[in-house]
């Protein structure tokens, strides 16, 4: 179904649930759906996963979410940085559990799920701590684990412009995990700069097809 | 009176909620893009590479490198969008396009599709993206004449030509009645010219009222 | 490594050698790399396996290689067409193999190809007769068949316009399997109609990334 | 004389063949870029999603938006490409880079690399994209120190570190020695400030004269 709007970031996550896997788009602050996450911490859905390549960082986003509670689970590839002090503080008291994927599956689980792909040998992490519990394969002389697809619920991103369609485009290294994580979730909000006129976007440059775009605001 | 191809396309068209992203396949089916209301919404996915698709291509419209899954030229509308073909299926297999549209063989009361094979020996099989499309799509409508023209029913208890897709129908619109494949059974929703029970009469299907 | 531009289609496909697998772009006549299919019947190779999305059509292009006995086996989703009658006449005569492959199968297992993964669990063909000999998995209560990766020692592949590093863009539905194939063969040799200055292509546009482009030759 | 960071960045970039395709991971392998030649037409990659990346940014060039794998603003170049983060790792898993150059805490005999945990029970782990680039690139460079502060060697038989991928590692440079990790065993290409025979005494790993 063609893209709905919403004049604030409240009213588009209104509706996530307690327990939702909850898929954050950005790497870094690029890309990062900074005014979706603040809405999501005023709307007090707790018990959530979030799957997003860090863990927060300073206070504010992730990391205030983090410190109220709401999270039971983070899917991440490196949530240990400089300024991730809420997390680490979670995750030695015990108060929240880690899931630590290598960058590479995290973006390739995301895209199976998108892609109805059931699960797919991945060449990352065999031999490695990383590799236990998973299953191994030997395929043409080269081994391979098991991955399978990571769903979100929900997937909030960030993007440059979206056209009335929902058609959209990012900026530079801000596209990232937005256009996966778009694909992978049973509902996708996205936040945009700009909103634009149908038929102003070159349809040869559109990253992220209006099919996988469920709600937009302009922040 | 039982519809022609028109009319069957009309009455899916009918069906499509407004702003749905579908796929018509090819043949038959892409009759339905007539028949959608203005301003229905709908965006029409193209398996070789396209969403927003607009009608075939005349005169100076036609463009060689603007062409649908039937390889017939096209024309783009505004909000259109080009992706390869592993993201084009992806987008199908994935479960994201609402509707497709298949045409049909035979279907089987418990929705399995035969549509790429008359499994004759001498055959050349070709599937193109049928199974892709026939398990990808999260409702799957075929558009068919009930009987084929040596009087046979296409509406079976099972598939005799070989399968497509497993349980993937949802709906098969035909020439004289519409049919819901239920997880109760066959439901009939609609008679063209034709009695339930001589419908009943000439299946060997059970069918269910609406 | 950056790509080579050459100034003839022959010289591009010089080295292609017997028993090559090579994987030819295109959708009926769009995004067909005419120039090289030509410079490749010339060239002379022999015993290949060609894999594209049909198995040519009327007299020209992939139906003359195949009527020269230079192609041992086809990879396809589709190769029966009204114009088919080349393939079909071999085909019919026992002169040529096929493996019918579905559509969105062909192209994941390219992508599989290019992206390093070993195999994965596909959601089509399951229940039908190309289903058959391929192992099933159930996953999650659905069950897929496990798909492996298609590879080209060549992919030949038409796209529209290439920047000086290798960088291409494509025309509307010309674009099909062209950057898959891209990823997917160890040696890519792509005609295009334009060659423009590096710099001058959108960077935020580029489909197929210069690092996929060994050999271009302009139309 | 021992060589110091920006030597042995200098020692790496000698050796990428101009033209390549490259990933230089986060922190210390950065320095390569300083010492790649102008006109080597080297192509830098970054896994967030670009090709043709340029110098960190300076000033006004600040763009939020345009930051590197360590998150650090970075520019393009002419001929530069975006994509996402399934892309950008497909190319890395794929194969299709030439070299990486990543940093280590170990480096086994076999070319087992250890890089992403110190195996302290209290540490967080985190990998980012190490695993991936480790096993992805054609050609894998490490940049280290040979021997630790507390004088361990980081050239070792086997690692006790956690690993973070296996016999992935093409070449170590150092600032004792550059070795060529081969299926005969390693290969000590060039030494600095050191002998052979001196260095071989100090690893527990047979060495191998060039």
């Amino acid at each position: 179904m063609t893209a709905r709007f919403f004049e604030t970031a409240g009213e588009a996550v209104a509706d996530i649930r307690d327990g939702s896997t909850v898929l954050v788009g950005g790497f870094g602050m690029a890309g990062m759906p900074v005014q979706l996450i603040d809405a999501l911490i005023a709307q007090g859905a707790g018990d959530l996963t979030i799957v997003s390549n860090n863990a927060g960082n300073g206070d504010t986003g992730l990391a205030a979410l983090l410190a109220q509670g709401r999270v039971r689970k983070v899917v991440c590839s490196f949530p240990r940085q400089t300024d991730s002090w809420v997390f680490d503080g979670l995750y030695r008291a015990g108060k929240i559990e880690l899931e630590v994927v290598p960058q590479g599956n995290l973006a390739e689980r995301m895209r199976a799920a998108g892609a109805g792909i059931g699960a797919f040998y991945s060449p990352t992490a065999v031999g490695t701590p990383l590799a236990e519990g998973k299953e191994t394969r030997e395929i043409d002389g080269r081994t391979y684990l098991l991955e399978y697809p990571v769903r979100g619920d929900v997937a909030l991103i960030g993007a440059h412009r979206c056209d009335g369609l929902g058609n959209l485009v990012y900026r530079k290294t801000a596209r990232n995990f937005g256009p996966v994580m778009a694909t992978a979730a049973a509902l996708v909000v996205v936040q945009v700069d700009e909103i634009v006129d149908t038929g102003s976007l070159d349809p040869e440059a559109v990253v992220t097809p209006s099919i996988y775009v469920d709600r937009v605001v302009r922040i | 009176m039982s519809l022609d191809k028109n009319a069957i396309a009309e009455q899916i068209a009918a069906d499509i909620p407004p702003g749905s992203y579908v796929n018509l396949g090819i043949g038959q089916p892409t009759l339905v893009a007539d028949h959608l209301a203005a301003g229905s919404g709908v965006v029409l996915h193209t398996e070789n590479g396209m969403l927003n698709m607009g009608p075939a291509a005349a005169g100076d419209e036609v463009d060689p490198d603007l062409i649908n899954a039937g390889k017939i030229p096209v024309t783009e509308l505004p909000g259109s969008a080009y992706f390869h073909h592993a993201d084009s299926f992806a987008m199908m297999r994935g479960g994201h396009l609402d509707v497709c549209v298949l045409g049909a063989f035979q279907v089987s009361a418990g929705g399995d599709l035969a549509n790429w094979h008359t499994g004759e020996p001498d055959a050349i099989p070709a599937v193109g993206g049928a199974m892709d499309l026939a398990i990808g799509a999260r409702s799957v409508y075929v558009m068919m004449t009930l009987f084929t023209k040596d009087g046979s029913a296409k509406l079976v208890p099972s598939c005799t030509y070989p399968l497509t897709g497993v349980g993937c129908v949802d709906r098969v619109y035909t020439d004289l009645a519409t049919f819901l494949i239920t997880g109760d059974g066959v439901v009939v929703r609609d008679t063209f010219g034709i009695s339930f029970d001589e419908l009943a009469s000439r299946l060997d299907v059970p069918l269910l009222r609406p």
